[in-house]
């Protein structure tokens, strides 16, 4: 990383990180106390549980719906129970399971016995995801050259599994670093996740680990033959977050994208819900060395983006702590920010390197995630064009680490794949012709530029402030955010929460802590 | 189908031409069952919603065009008279002001192309057939549907309706399943003065699901226009209860305009599923 | 009289035109040769394939200038008349006028969709574009129930409400899920017996009267629209209906 | 068996291509029909209309999207075998083995056309794209006139230098210029008597094959032509003129 | 303008600009004592010649024709003589030589009355360009706030001057700045300017009279509509120079290409030809107040833009020498320079960054005339319109005066009408967007922007000693510039070339000369 261009107070920038500090810690103490659900459900996927019941639910689901409120003592001890029971492996007590078998009313054995058992499963557990890690980590080793900088990111979203592939590997083979396959529109609001190979969707595809393991082999193919680990994105958000991480991280999925807010925010899930679950989907990515995505650049496209910047900033602080509250390292956070000013103003491009900038200086290890315009961009594809490569100028000038390529139909329809290609040679365009721009420049004491970066600075403090003195559930209740209010008990989701018991059983939770250093 | 069952199959009722999809080939259809009357008799025709336009405002696409002849009459706006090469009669005018023109019930004197614009909800649609029906005395009566809606068969007591399917190898499995729904939907009992029935008002959603009480046998709902549940949810209600019907909108007949499907295997697929509504395989391509 | 007319490039009806398309087939010369004979079949002459490009092992894109011989006669172009909207002031003179009692508007981003950016220029207090929305009207009652709505719940709320008019917006337009989302709406108005007592507006910038009005709306409207514009329309519609 | 291709956007078949145009109309909302209907026309469905802007009082350019839904039998579709090229040193070991003296080419960029670069491409030592010019080859006298060098020009000079080819380079194509200055040098050789006695060739980024034929030359060379190909060219006629 | 970014030494600046005065000074001593048969013609135009006779030969033609060898003593001796023998106008008198009148058979008067009656022609022509240039003056300042900086310079190119004019209002109303109606290809070949106004031309217009009176209106007009001084631009070169500088004079053009050494290396015009053409070309520019333009973009179109940099500003200096020697100021010294580097080059960016600031350092003054990119131009029109960002990116960047507009369609046909609004819709949005970034930044210390400069510099400086050391004629012959050789006596016009006799008259030249300060 380059010397600071913005000269920014240190001092200012640890106040804020002390009140993030503050401003999660409550959180934090409701999140200790509780389970979800989905949390139950992810923990039942990593100790095996699969498949699917005559009526399409899912085995997770299932249990889940029959523990009711018995969840608060782990499912896990149930799952495990039924293994020891009924002496089965874990295919066939899938397999008992989705045939109707009902775990609940089982008879517990031993605790200790359980609890044995139940390290053997985190243990195969672990041993797959470390051994993804290793992977990842000798091919990104291997073919570290290769790799643009920042990483080019590229969507695609068909619906269809198969037609994903052919788009997906298309995309590679013209440059992109890294492939999401966006979700179909309402899968956040599920409360399960499907299950198999799925070719109907709208605006995406499911997200299933079936579909996760067809994309994950049709990228290493082609990343093998063109020489690169392309790298696999999906969406950790909505309410199955801990099951997602969960299957990613056995699937070897690179990226996920993960807010700590955005679920409450812009898809109206609880806020309890969303903040007990994020924690839990954290910690298994933190374990599988998944980079998390944030969503502030959501933000921007309800607020306006030069008015609102603080806000972007203050939520990159709150995405960080409750990041770091999960054992996720720095490295592994692909804060969110993106240039949507509108092209109008005046000197907008300054303001945007301002904004960008800001993020590299006070993240310098986070990979920082950069998102295209979308807001102002229009019919006028040539304008539209041009405005990616100021964006893409931004990206490579800043330093930023994931690209998300902009389309320049991006007002007019989802991606051709003429427009993606576009967008690759956009970028790589701009990455090569402006390559150490960065480096060889300086901002002007006291310009347009640092000023900027200060008072969003200052400003930024002051809303921290603010949601520290009202506490982070009331200041979203109360709209200060994304300008969204979410009543605290309303949204989706709210019932799949549960207080635990003292003797909560979760095996998963206890490694992971322990492995991520989040206990001694 | 033979020629004369053709013919008379349109005589004396009010058919709706509904289908799965807009640009499913409703028009077409239509332009057909009009000329099957028109062997017999003038006939009457409207839509619900736009057509007759040469392309399609929303997608482009071109659409057929509707060719009206002396003697018939139909339901537009005035506008779409003045746009047309024809000559008319405006039997009446209705004080319903679409954005597209004040609608009118007119006669043609004059062949020409005609652009056809449909009532603003199906209360105005009964009220409008009924004026040719009572007070023309027009008998012979075809209805173009609009993109996927049937609920305006309901306001035409005794009347039936064609429902115009577009298949393809890739939304075939869905579409089947549609018509196994239909097909099933138009042969439920009607209801008598049956006292454990529960009575749904208005449509029968999933959400409303939830509402019929554990112990009851029959569920009576108003047609089968009332039904808002996919054919798998459909199933699983039949495996509770008894569905029964305050009226009985007939179902006359699938037409399968079949993209890149042979027809005969299509009509294997369609026997193999038990569905008794008869089958009208592209009328008007394949005559 | 005719008035035929074509492209322009630099010179009067030499029907210039610009065009990018993939297809499916190797990067070759002949697939250049087969981007310029796709092009004389859309009826263009001059065709130059100015540039190719590998888009993947099966896929080439094209940029193709070419001149099309095709005319227009733009007499015979027709387009609605855009009718005047009233504005803020008048409409809320228009309520007290003729209806005498405030008009109440349900609003919603229905289906799975999530764009509730559209709905909100046209019912949040500060509006769009310097353009007041609803929920400003003295006169009215606007209540905006969000995005991801099902067609069920608004019309649950438009009930409970009493409202006058419904407001739909639809923004995702992939495999026309907003047709079937749209006709559906209607569809369950009509199955409950309320269609003919709601003013039913849907919006979204794919969203053209036409297409609205097949569907059994009342109106719609696209791109760029102000809020006085649907307020206008609602209250006219209201006063006709009534008369 | 047919092998039916059509443009794609996101989906096989769907036909989905981008166009950009003007028309001689003023802006509005009928000039945005007006666009939509000429893509009908131009057998486009699902035409959108995604941007338009005025560029004076009469005209406004317009960016459009739509499906088209011919198809094109890719099958069907031919090109002239790209003949493999000898190299820079197989064309000098030709030479010496079949036509045993230097063969003397002159070459030149006609009439008012300047653009000297391609021609240079060509001729110079340096060459293109680090392949040799044929001022470089052993077996070849090579004469560049440079640019703006009239038809009569560069015939005395060929007769002076006893020229076995003649290579003309014509850039500037605006109103076919290219078309009356190539074909009116074929006219003076013919005229003249000389025609039958050198390889005429022509070459530049608008010139195919076909056209130079067409015109009267033995070859016609564009965008991206290396040196070697015209050397191979031009031995090989030589020895096939001979035979 | 912003302080120094690229910390060059002023003493190697100092250096370069006292061997471009080693440079020129013989050539300047050659021009001294010769005159061509175009600065005759110029000169009677400039007192009021005009006209063609029934063969089209334009009536300065025909008296510069007749005299023949005489012109050594001056055509306006003739002229003026004739005007005082027949006692007619000279409207009258221009009828009669287009009727056949031989002027240089009448003897000649008493040289004081001929003097008188010249000075009192000087005169009625100093007017009329002084009037000119007020009017310029008032409306520039009147509407200085709505032009764009840098100015927005477009080019029409039918061949029809009435096709000419609806484009070049319709680019007027898009937002051009500057008009440029590009000449029919081969004009600059033709030793006489046409005559009227013409409808056929390739790949541009004849530059005659007439047609430049018909644009200048339609600007003025289309100007004072939407409240814009719109400037009036065409091309001072070729074998015409003195010409067109006059015809440019009277009717108000504003800029004229007009380059030192541009008709002898890109149209081959003999060298002596060309050097004492532009002398009186360019009194005549300063003393109309009309900016000239070099050529220097124009060696990138044949030499490579990253090695031949140096070509470049040796050239701009040795153009800024002869127009000071010819009495033109900086303020009207449009330098030409272009943004011709390889795309695929690494950091190209900061090389085009580095030469256009160089460019604008050593010439503080001069209102730079940047060109864009046009050689790696290819068909692919996305790529293209990216390239003419980073381009108008740079312009604004570096405070460039005149942003010549590059099109999208650069490397397939001459300009559609819908081509020019992209490209001023695209200079428009950069130029907006990065108003202050020149401002804002600072070039890092001995890095790659400043290194580069430097480096071009020394090499600019090593070039002139060369060519210095060589002479300019033979440098030229010897293929120093634009890889490009000319024999000194061959090209086009060496005929035109003539020793002034002792008693030489020219009162054209003798009042510009006083007038421009160039002799007291
Ligand atoms: C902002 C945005 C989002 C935000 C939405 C935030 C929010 N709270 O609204 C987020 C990031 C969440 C989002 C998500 C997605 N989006 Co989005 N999004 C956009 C974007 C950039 C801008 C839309 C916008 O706000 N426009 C501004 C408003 C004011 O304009 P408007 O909606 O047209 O509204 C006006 C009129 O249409 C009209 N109007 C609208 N509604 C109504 C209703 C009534 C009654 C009336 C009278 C008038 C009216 O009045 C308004 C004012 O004039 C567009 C691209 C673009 N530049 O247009 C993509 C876009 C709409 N999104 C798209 C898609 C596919 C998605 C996703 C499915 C995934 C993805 N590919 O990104 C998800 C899923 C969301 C879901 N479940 O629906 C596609 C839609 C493609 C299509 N035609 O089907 C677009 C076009 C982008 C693209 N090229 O892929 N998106
Ligand atoms: C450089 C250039 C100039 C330079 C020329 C310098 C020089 N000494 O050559 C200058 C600045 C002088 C110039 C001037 C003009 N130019 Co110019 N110029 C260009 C430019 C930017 C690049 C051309 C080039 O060098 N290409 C590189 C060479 C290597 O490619 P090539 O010529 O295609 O040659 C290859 C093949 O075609 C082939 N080939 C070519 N000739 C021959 C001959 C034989 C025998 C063979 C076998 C092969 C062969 O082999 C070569 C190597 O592969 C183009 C735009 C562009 N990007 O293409 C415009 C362009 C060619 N110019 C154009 C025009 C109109 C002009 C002008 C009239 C004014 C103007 N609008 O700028 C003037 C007038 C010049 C005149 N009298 O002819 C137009 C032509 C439009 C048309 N189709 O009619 C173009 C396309 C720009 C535009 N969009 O308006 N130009
Ligand atoms: C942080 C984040 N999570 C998730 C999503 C995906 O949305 P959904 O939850 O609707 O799949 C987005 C989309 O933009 C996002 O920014
Ligand atoms: C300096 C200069 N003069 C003149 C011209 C015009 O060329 P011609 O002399 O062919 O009209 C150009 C063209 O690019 C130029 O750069």
């Amino acid at each position: 990383m380059t010397q600071s261009k913005l000269n920014l107070d240190k001092d200012k920038i640890s106040r804020a990180r002390e009140l993030s500090k503050q401003i999660t810690r409550p959180v934090n103490d409701y999140i200790e106390k509780h389970t979800t659900v989905a949390i139950e459900r992810a923990t039942l996927r990593m100790l095996g549980a699969d498949g699917v019941t005559a009526d399409d639910v899912p085995v997770p689901n299932a249990i889940v719906s029959a523990l009711g409120d018995n969840i608060q003592y782990g499912a896990s001890t149930y799952y495990v129970n039924a293994l020891l029971r009924k002496n089965m492996t874990v295919e066939q007590l899938n397999g008992a399971i989705a045939n109707g078998l009902d775990i609940s009313q089982l008879e517990l054995t031993d605790m200790e016995l359980i609890r044995q058992k139940a390290e053997e499963l985190v243990a195969a557990f672990a041993h797959r995801v470390k051994g993804n890690v290793a992977y990842r980590t000798s091919k990104v080793t291997e073919y570290k050259e290769k790799e643009n900088a920042p990483l080019l990111y590229l969507i695609v979203a068909t619906g269809n599994i198969f037609e994903d592939v052919k788009q997906a590997q298309a995309a590679a083979r013209q440059g992109a670093d890294i492939i999401a396959v966006i979700r179909t529109t309402g899968q956040s609001l599920l409360d399960f996740v499907p299950y198999g190979a799925t070719t109907e969707g709208f605006g995406g595809t499911y997200a299933t680990q079936e579909n996760f393991k067809i994309m994950r082999k049709a990228l290493d193919e082609v990343g093998n033959e063109i020489g690169k680990y392309i790298r696999l994105v999906n969406y950790c958000s909505g309410l199955c977050m801990p099951e997602i991480a969960a299957m990613g991280a056995i699937e070897r999925l690179d990226m996920m994208l993960n807010d700590s807010m955005y679920g409450v925010l812009f898809r109206d899930i609880n806020m309890y819900r969303t903040f007990v679950d994020q924690k839990f989907s954290r910690m298994i990515n933190a374990f599988a060395e998944i980079v998390i995505n944030s969503g502030e650049d959501n933000y921007l496209t309800t607020s306006d983006a030069y008015e609102k910047a603080y806000t972007v900033t203050a939520s990159q602080f709150i995405n960080e702590q409750f990041a770091y509250d999960s054992g996720l390292p720095a490295k592994l956070m692909g804060l969110g920010h993106a240039f949507e000013m509108n092209p109008q103003i005046e000197n907008g491009f300054l303001y945007e390197m301002a904004q960008a900038q800001m993020a590299r200086e006070i993240f310098p290890e986070a990979p920082l995630k950069y998102m295209p315009p979308t807001k102002y961009m229009t019919g006028d594809v040539f304008k539209g064009y041009i405005m990616n490569a100021m964006f893409n100028f931004i990206a490579k000038s800043t330093n930023q680490g994931i690209l998300l390529l902009g389309m320049l139909t991006e007002a007019i329809h989802t991606p051709f794949m003429q427009d993606r290609f576009l967008a690759v040679e956009n970028a790589r365009y701009i990455l090569n012709n402006t390559k150490d721009f960065a480096n060889d420049i300086e901002f002007k004491k006291d310009g347009i530029m640092q000023t900027r970066a200060q008072n969003v600075l200052d400003e930024t403090i002051e809303f921290l402030e603010q949601i520290n003195e009202k506490g982070l559930f009331d200041s979203i209740e109360q709209k200060l955010f994304a300008e969204v209010s979410r009543p605290k008990h309303g949204g989706k989701g709210f019932d799949g929460v549960k207080e635990k018991a003292d003797n909560y059983f979760n095996p998963v939770y206890d490694y992971l802590e322990v492995e991520l250093g989040l206990k001694k | 189908m033979n020629t004369t069952n053709a013919t008379y199959r349109f005589i004396n009722t009010t058919s709706f031409v509904m289908g799965n999809r807009k640009n499913a080939g409703k028009t077409t259809f239509m332009n057909w069952a009009l000329n099957q009357i028109r062997k017999v008799e003038a006939p009457a025709f409207a839509t619900i919603g736009i057509d007759g336009e040469s392309h399609d405002q929303i997608d482009g696409r071109d659409k057929p065009l509707i060719k009206t002849e002396p003697g018939d009459v139909f339901i537009t706006s005035y506008p779409m008279l003045r746009k047309s090469s024809g000559l008319f009669k405006v039997e009446k005018a209705f004080q319903i002001k679409t954005p597209l023109g004040q609608l009118v019930v007119a006669k043609t004197l004059r062949s020409g192309t005609i652009e056809l614009v449909g009532p603003e909800y199906n209360e105005q649609l009964k009220h409008l057939i009924d004026f040719i029906r009572l007070e023309l005395n027009y008998r012979s009566i075809v209805i173009d549907g609009a993109a996927s809606r049937l609920t305006p068969v309901s306001a035409i007591a005794n009347s039936g309706f064609y429902y115009v399917v577009n298949i393809d190898r890739r939304n075939m499995k869905k579409t089947l399943e549609q018509m196994q729904l239909l097909s099933i939907s138009a042969d439920f009992e009607l209801a008598s003065q049956d006292d454990d029935a529960f009575v749904v008002e208005g449509a029968l959603t999933p959400g409303k699901l939830s509402s019929i009480p554990r112990d009851c046998q029959t569920v009576v709902i108003n047609d089968l226009t009332a039904i808002f549940l996919n054919y798998e949810q459909l199933q699983h209600l039949q495996k509770r209860v008894t569905i029964k019907v305050v009226n009985r909108p007939v179902l006359k007949g699938f037409v399968a305009v079949l993209k890149d499907i042979a027809q005969e295997a299509f009509s294997q697929l369609y026997m193999s599923k038990g569905i008794r509504t008869e089958l009208i395989l592209n009328p008007y391509v394949h005559q | 009289m005719d008035n035929m007319i074509r492209p322009y490039g630099d010179t009067m009806n030499d029907g210039a035109v610009q065009l990018s398309f993939t297809l499916p087939v190797p990067h070759s010369a002949k697939a250049d040769e087969a981007a310029k004979q796709y092009a004389h079949k859309l009826g263009f002459e001059e065709v130059e394939v100015v540039h190719s490009n590998p888009l993947s092992e099966d896929f080439s894109f094209f940029v193709v200038y070419g001149k099309s011989q095709l005319q227009l006669d733009y007499d015979k172009i027709e387009v609605e008349a855009v009718e005047k909207s009233m504005d803020f002031y008048e409409v809320n003179n228009f309520i007290k006028e003729n209806i005498k009692r405030k008009v109440v508007v349900v609003g919603a981003c229905t289906g799975t969709d999530a764009h509730t950016v559209g709905i909100d220029a046209i019912m949040n207090m500060k509006g769009f574009d310097q353009h007041y929305g609803l929920e400003r009207y003295p006169m009215m009652e606007a209540y905006n129930l969000g995005a991801q709505v099902p067609n069920e719940e608004l019309i649950r709320k438009a009930m409970e409400l009493n409202a006058d008019a419904i407001l739909v917006s639809q923004v995702v337009t992939q495999k026309e899920v907003h047709i079937q989302n749209m006709t559906d709406l209607i569809e369950l108005l009509e199955a409950e017996g309320l269609r003919s007592k709601l003013i039913v507006c849907a919006g979204g910038p794919r969203i053209s009267n036409k297409l609205a009005l097949e569907l059994g709306y009342d109106v719609g409207f696209g791109r760029g629209t102000y809020p006085e514009n649907v307020a206008s329309f609602i209250v006219e519609k209201m006063v006709e209906r009534n008369s």
